[in-house]
């Protein structure tokens, strides 16, 4: 009975966090908006903290459930994340009439994700997964009375629907071929046979879908720009970083075998994802809608550092999801100011943005500094260990590619620093006023970006995990 | 003695002495058939004069009185009246679903059937899921009265659908945890085996307040859910004339109707042999020779004996409470029902699991 | 009776995931996309159970899975429809063309 | 008879009303005129058309009811097995109906319950 | 001397920077902070000189640090003479650019922030030994560019800005191929290393070193203006800040220079000889095209940045041609062409500052008006073109010298045509040196012009005392550079 409360110690501390939050609801007391979301933020880092110093590892509930050292840290670092993202959304939140409601529908996210990435069985792993992009589609359509909020919710559901049908297709003809839905199983069943080949590139269909990776893109600009900016931030970080470690997890433990099979999948996908997000983003006149397509870009390199398939890749991928909580949280941060505060979102908008706010633009250049991976910021290392992971397997025009795709988004980013830097603007955006948890949270996410590249002891720390 | 079930496996026997076994297998689906249809047609003819001459009883009327001995023909009379009216097709509607609803009614009416033991291993199909087949299939039936509902191009009939679906569907739920109930007791959702451990007394009686409380609650239930009075807010005359069915006549209307009696009939089946042990004879512990006379009695009307007597309650409750609001209904599901039937399978767990029940 | 092969199964259970899938690309209005979503979940209930019954009877996996998507389908499905019908209050209608806000 | 019952369970629940309605067909005479094929609203003039919105109230409590229907699933396999698993069977469901009352409960916190 | 010291110092200028208030201290931080690097990069030169007498090794003040263990990434620094010459240089540019950028009115902090920061990478870039750290510093310097000529240039700013910046990530996108293909190919017990002095025990393949070493000249080549990856240069130096343009011209392309010296050239010595035919050929484009594109020019800047594209074209042919003098040669020209153009551009700068206008064609006269920038600035030109006793002149000879002891028609024929380069030089120099110098003055509201500040002078002198102490005791330099250009030579002949 210990083992179970110290195994799933950070899914029991965030169910109880949910259910403070439902109780508080349900209280006849009214709570006062400030007031909740102090307490939320409190909570969620007492939740942080606990799932970094408590340690316990296992599997539980007959082999559904496992706890190793390296999921609590893929754990702890959506839990920063979510931390990160709730502190930016003060300001946002404040406004809102429903705040309560946000955090037990992200939590509940949270929790899902959680689950998928302790499952050791497929059909854990698809109510974990379902759990975590279900509520995502209510959250998309929190700004209930704005028309693009609804549109996305629509868009996004439909295509998590879609996807996890195709995932579930391909999960229910891998049980035909294998009889069982169990990881541990599976790695052993895992076999060239047509079917098991064709279930298998159905379930990496339905990944695609989830981190949205070209050609299974199409939901994610639009959902990006229609949700409500805290839950794009969510959306393209949290939710994303939560369905690449899944699919490390998956691809390397369970099919790791088939790696000749999925190798060049992978590789096609990454291309076509860096290429077309690239592309994309070029275009883009609304600074959400361009993230998300950077995002998309940005998946493009995480699939390079997955076809790397070994230790190196996979920590890169981990370090480069952390990395990337720290650098696009920050610019969303200076995002949800600017769009909550002024409710401006294009580009053009941020003319002149340096005059009134020079640190909020020191904030977001630094961000998308990166986020284009330039040094010193701890960008340039996820994506410099991305492409070398990706490189250990010599296929040196997937990582020209890689290289080139770099410097394809270092132009789009500059629009935006040269946007704010240099163009002049008769109105430019006024000073922001910020509240303590917006500030709190840009500093953690500049502190890690600066941070977390130069000290190695990130890299080596997970590192030393994945080994 | 005779009983249902000997008849049923003589014909089978004579069936396959005298015929190669294919013909005989379609002989004997063709003889289920034309049971079940003259089941279902006795039931509906007896039904609604029963339930015309327990309204009159109550109401200390006559009742029908015209047609047969005591007007005991009365119904099928009306079965001719409706056989010659006109079947029509209003206007506007969705010719297409207001044609199949009345099929939809009778078809989940029909497939009812299968799974109610009505005598001593006499049953169409004893699936192992019996009682969760019967929850699902019953649920169908909603189905087609919004079909009927939405295809009459009639604001009545829309209204009426939409209320008795939203009155289906949340007394449904209290229905089902009721027979959760019986199924956490019984272990299992076969009907025989339910049935079997009743042997030694009926649940009603075995199972404590817990079993008495869900018999309660899927009574009500099962009386929202066939749309009765005092639940009979989709057919409302008084304030949508006859509901969803409103602008159906003829033929089409007798089969809604018809369907109708047919579900009251399963659901008080249901229930009989859930709580009050379906065919099995009332026993008493230790009383041997009272034991025994009681098995005497056949298996059938035991079962149509309890079956009837809840089909009376039911009409019982009908001339007596007036009809309740929509958001009364609904209140008293959601607020009261629900919340208890909950709790109330939770202390039927605990018996089960304390081994209290007899 | 003899019983039905596992490819007429299967055969039922694909042709029915790629109705919904040609549905869900052709069809215009949101409840039947749905609608055709629900029927590629289906499907894969179908193949489950079926999988579950002819291959491998001594295991249970299969119906639990099949327990577990209709469940998330109901989910998915409320949510859905709640989302639908917001978007029907802003747009008055549940025409996906006429959803288009959001462009590249 | 097993399965094969559903099947002839089907056809007679549609010969019969299939009989039924065209024995009436046979014995009736239809006329047809404007008025009859009209929405019957008592007389009265229809007044718009009949498919309108209704009221969401009934959306809210098809959604409530799709969690509990659904809930039902999960409670059927447990009620068989309950008795055989002993008290962990009731600490499990005190746990699922927890849950599934915290929402109910929310619900009406919100006033989903409340027939407007 | 520890080398890390000269990270820290750029470092700790400028985060002070970002505290003080106020354009006086800003400036007086940003000015100490160059003399104290100053003062670093000559301790340094004394101390490698007094230890190069005992100690033999090719680096010394090595200091290595595990960076990066899982990847056997380290953080290695060292110099050689190379280095120590580019530190220097890079001092120097730095301590004129800072006293020419003193006026600097807007955003004056984040103007020295930048430069303070650009030096970083630079010091960065020249003493690490590790290939990962290289490349870091040399992204590093990427990005303050793009801000300094985007945020304080002039004309088309942020076209070349961006241009710039594109470009030389490019370059680096290149090199990082390169570079991941060294790292990959090489195993020390099965351990990869991205480590210079490991790679170069190694022996690649040459049909690996083949298919790298473009990667990695390429790159690194675009950052020197190869042909003809050389757009970037007019673009970004006319629209930069005078400051910006110096290190741009003076430093910035030197990183280019010395990466294909250092990376391309030593660790992949087969591919080098192989494609040497090619960048010979490149390079003399280069320097013809740049010095028959100046002649075209009518704005001094354009006319600088343009003979800058000729001059690093010697710089490329110094290193193509792989003979140890014609090394010695594009190392000397390096340093050369840094202080060379930095002064060049300082004093663009000042005269513009002052007239408003960089065209050949509106200036005049200017040597009554503004005796002491006229006059550095002929020294600039005469120093540019090659005249004896000047930096220019002993660094264009080595490479010629150099370049003339590869045996074969070819090698000749390239260096009479890079030779012949001169005489375009000599005639775009004089012209423009002629025209806005000399002759009558065109306009007359540039009578009221003063005369350069203190700061611009001791800019300039700065910068003058470098190129005359290089003209004129070139020795020393090529003392510091050989052992350095030794290693690389003696790699290189091994593998012949």
């Amino acid at each position: 009975m210990s083992n179970f409360f110290l195994f799933m110690q950070q899914e029991l501390l965030l169910t109880a966090i949910i259910f403070i939050l439902l109780f508080m609801k349900l209280s006849t007391i009214e709570w006062k908006t400030k007031n909740v979301l102090l307490v939320v933020n409190i909570l969620l880092t007492i939740n942080l903290v606990a799932g970094i110093f408590i340690k316990g590892n296992g599997s539980l509930f007959g082999d559904m459930f496992q706890q190793t050292e390296l999921l609590r840290l893929e754990k702890n670092i959506l839990n920063l994340g979510t931390l990160l993202i709730s502190l930016q959304s003060y300001n946002w939140l404040l406004k809102h009439k429903h705040a309560t409601e946000f955090y037990l529908l992200m939590l509940s996210t949270l929790l899902g994700m959680f689950f998928m990435l302790s499952s050791s069985n497929l059909l854990m792993f698809y109510v974990g997964l379902e759990l975590a992009s279900i509520p995502l589609a209510a959250l998309a359509n929190f700004d209930l009375d704005k028309r693009r909020s609804s549109e996305a919710a629509m868009k996004y559901i439909m295509s998590s629907a879609f996807a996890s049908g195709l995932l579930l297709f391909g999960i229910s003809m891998m049980y035909g071929v294998t009889g069982t839905v169990s990881f541990a199983e599976l790695q052993t069943a895992a076999s060239d046979q047509p079917l098991f080949l064709f279930s298998f590139i159905l379930i990496l269909a339905g990944f695609g879908f989830k981190i949205s990776a070209v050609p299974f893109h199409l939901w994610t600009a639009d959902v990006y720009e229609g949700s409500p900016i805290a839950v794009t931030s969510y959306l393209s970080v949290i939710s994303k970083g939560s369905m690449i470690f899944a699919m490390t997890t998956v691809l390397f433990t369970v099919f790791g075998q088939l790696i000749f099979h999925w190798y060049n999948i992978i590789a096609v996908l990454a291309v076509l994802s860096m290429i077309v997000g690239n592309l994309f983003a070029i275009r883009q006149q609304n600074v959400k809608r361009f993230l998300a397509f950077s995002s998309i870009s940005q998946v493009g390199f995480i699939l390079i550092g997955v076809t790397g398939a070994n230790a190196i890749g996979q920590s890169s991928v981990i370090y480069f999801v952390l990395i990337y909580i720290f650098s696009n949280l920050a610019a969303f941060g200076v995002l949800s100011l600017v769009s909550s505060e002024k409710g401006k979102e294009t580009i053009d908008d941020f003319k002149g943005f340096y005059k009134t706010n020079p640190l909020l633009t020191w904030v977001l250049a630094i961000a998308l500094f990166s986020l284009a991976g330039i040094p010193p910021t701890a960008g340039f290392f996820g994506k410099f260990f991305l492409i070398l992971a990706g490189a250990g397997k010599n296929n040196y025009p997937l990582i020209t590619i890689a290289a080139l795709n770099m410097v394809v988004s270092l132009y789009y980013y500059l629009r935006i620093i040269k946007a704010m830097f240099m163009d002049a603007n008769e109105t430019p955006i006024e000073k922001v006023e910020m509240t303590w948890a917006p500030k709190l949270s840009m500093a953690i996410c500049v502190a890690g970006i600066v941070i977390t590249g130069i000290a190695s002891g990130a890299y080596e720390y997970i590192y030393s995990l994945v080994k | 003695m005779w009983s249902l079930s000997n008849i049923a496996t003589s014909i089978d026997q004579w069936l396959n002495e005298t015929f190669n076994p294919t013909l005989a297998l379609i002989l004997e689906m063709l003889i289920a058939g034309v049971a079940v249809i003259g089941l279902f047609a006795m039931l509906g003819l007896i039904l609604v004069i029963m339930e015309r001459k327990v309204s009159a009883w109550i109401q200390i009327r006559l009742g029908p009185n015209r047609v047969g001995p005591k007007g005991m023909f009365q119904s099928l009379a009306d079965t001719v009246k409706l056989l010659v009216k006109e079947g029509m097709t209003p206007g506007g509607s969705d010719k297409l679903l207001f044609n199949v609803a009345p099929f939809v009614a009778m078809i989940v009416a029909m497939l009812l059937m299968a799974p109610i033991a009505f005598a001593k291993d006499f049953q169409l199909w004893d699936l192992n899921i019996g009682v969760l087949y019967i929850s699902a299939v019953s649920s169908i039936s909603v189905i087609s009265i919004l079909m009927a509902g939405w295809a009459s191009n009639n604001k009545y009939s829309l209204l009426g659908a939409m209320r008795s679906g939203a009155q289906i569907v949340s007394y449904e739920l209290s229905a089902g945890l009721a027979v959760l109930a019986i199924v956490v007791l019984t272990g299992s959702l076969r009907v025989s085996d339910i049935i079997n451990s009743q042997a030694d007394g009926w649940w009603i009686f075995k199972g404590h307040i817990p079993a008495i409380i869900s018999f309660v609650i899927f009574i009500i239930a099962v009386t929202a859910e066939t749309n009765r009075a005092p639940f009979d807010m989709a057919e409302a005359e008084s304030e949508l004339t006859a509901g969803f069915h409103t602008e159906y006549s003829g033929m089409k209307f007798a089969l809604f109707f018809l369907a109708e009696y047919v579900n009251v009939f399963i659901v008080c089946a249901l229930g009989a042999t859930l709580f009050l042990g379906g065919w099995m004879p009332f026993h008493i512990g230790t009383w041997e020779a009272f034991n025994h006379v009681m098995d005497y009695i056949p298996s059938s009307i035991w079962f149509f004996g309890k079956t009837f007597f809840l089909i009376f309650l039911i009409m019982w409750f009908r001339w007596t409470f007036p009809r309740l609001r929509i958001d009364q209904l609904l209140n008293l599901e959601w607020k009261y029902l629900l919340p208890i039937s909950m709790f109330n399978l939770l202390l039927v767990t605990l018996i089960a699991i304390l081994g209290w029940h007899f | 009776m003899s019983e039905v092969p596992v490819t007429h199964i299967l055969f039922v259970s694909t042709a029915l995931f790629f109705i919904g899938m040609y549905g869900l690309f052709t069809r215009r209005n949101m409840i039947t996309m749905l609608m055709a979503i629900e029927l590629m979940l289906n499907s894969v209930n179908i193949n489950f159970v079926a999988f579950n019954k002819y291959l491998y009877p001594d295991k249970l996996d299969g119906i639990f899975f099949t327990i577990f998507i209709i469940t998330i389908a109901a989910a998915e499905a409320a949510v859905a429809i709640a989302i639908i019908i917001n978007l029907y209050r802003s747009h008055n209608s549940i025409d996906v063309e006429d959803a288009t806000e959001l462009k590249y | 008879m097993g399965a094969a019952s559903l099947i002839i369970l089907i056809l007679a629940a549609i010969a019969f009303s299939a009989g039924a309605i065209l024995i009436a067909k046979v014995v009736t005479k239809a006329t047809k005129n404007k008025q009859k094929s009209e929405p019957y609203e008592c007389g009265i003039p229809t007044v718009g058309p009949s498919w309108i919105q209704f009221n969401v109230g009934y959306y809210l409590f098809a959604l409530i009811f799709l969690i509990f229907d659904v809930e039902l699933i999960f409670l059927y396999p447990w009620a068989v097995a309950a008795k055989q698993v002993g008290w962990l069977a009731l600490i499990e469901i005190i746990i699922f109906f927890f849950i599934l009352f915290m929402g109910f409960l929310y619900a009406h916190k919100k006033g989903a319950l409340k027939w407007k | 001397m520890n080398l890390t010291l000269l990270l820290i110092l750029p470092l700790v200028f400028s985060l002070l920077l970002l505290v003080v208030k106020g354009p006086k201290q800003v400036r007086l931080v940003a000015l100490v902070a160059a003399v104290v690097q100053l003062g670093a990069g000559l301790f340094l030169l004394m101390q490698f000189l007094a230890e190069r007498a005992t100690n033999n090794a090719a680096f010394l003040f090595e200091s290595n640090h595990t960076w990066y263990k899982a990847l056997n990434i380290s953080y290695h620094v060292g110099v050689d003479g190379i280095s120590v010459a580019m530190i220097l240089l890079t001092a120097f540019v730095v301590l004129a650019g800072v006293l020419v950028s003193w006026k600097q009115e807007t955003m004056h902090k984040e103007f020295f922030f930048l430069l303070l920061f650009l030096s970083l990478g630079a010091y960065g870039f020249f003493i690490s030994l590790d290939l990962f750290t290289m490349f870091f510093f040399l992204e590093v310097a990427v990005i303050p560019k793009f801000l300094l000529i985007g945020i304080w240039g002039s004309g088309k700013k942020e076209y070349s800005a961006l241009k710039l910046a594109l470009m030389l990530m490019a370059g680096s996108a290149l090199v990082f191929v390169g570079l991941s293909g060294l790292y990959f190919n090489t195993s020390i017990n099965g351990v990869h290393s991205f480590d210079l002095l490991e790679i170069s025990k190694q022996n690649i393949s040459p049909a690996l070193q083949n298919l790298f070493f473009p990667f990695a000249f390429i790159g690194f080549g675009i950052f020197t203006a190869l042909f003809p990856f050389h757009t970037w240069v007019p673009d970004g130096h006319s629209s930069a800040p005078t400051a910006a343009s110096m290190f741009l011209a003076g430093i910035s392309m030197k990183l280019g220079g010395y990466g294909c010296l250092r990376v391309a050239t030593y660790l992949m010595p087969d591919a080098a000889e192989h494609y040497s035919t090619i960048i010979i050929i490149l390079s003399c484009i280069a320097i013809l095209y740049g010095a028959f594109a100046t002649m075209m020019q009518t704005d001094l800047k354009y006319i600088n940045a343009y003979s800058s594209v000729s001059h690093c074209g010697f710089v490329l042919l110094g290193i193509g041609m792989l003979t140890k003098t014609s090394i010695n040669g594009a190392v000397m020209q390096m340093v050369s062409h840094g202080l060379m153009t930095a002064l060049f551009f300082a004093v663009i700068g000042m005269i513009y500052d002052r007239t408003h206008t960089r065209q050949v064609a509106q200036l005049g006269g200017l040597l009554k008006v503004m005796p002491f920038i006229s006059s550095v600035f002929v020294i600039a030109g005469l120093c540019s073109l090659g005249l004896p006793g000047l930096s220019g002149f002993v660094a264009e000879m080595t490479v010629f010298m150099g370049s003339w002891e590869r045996a074969g028609a070819f090698y000749h024929t390239a260096t009479i045509i890079a030779c012949a380069s001169i005489v375009v030089t000599a005639v775009y120099i004089l012209r423009a040196v002629g025209s806005s110098i000399m002759g009558p003055i065109k306009n007359n509201e540039h009578l009221q012009l003063g005369d350069a500040g203190w700061n611009e002078k001791t800019a300039a002198v700065v910068l003058l005392v470098g190129i005359l102490v290089m003209g004129i005791v070139p020795f020393w330099l090529t003392d510091l550079i050989n052992p350095g250009t030794e290693v690389i030579i003696q790699k290189l002949g091994s593998i012949k």
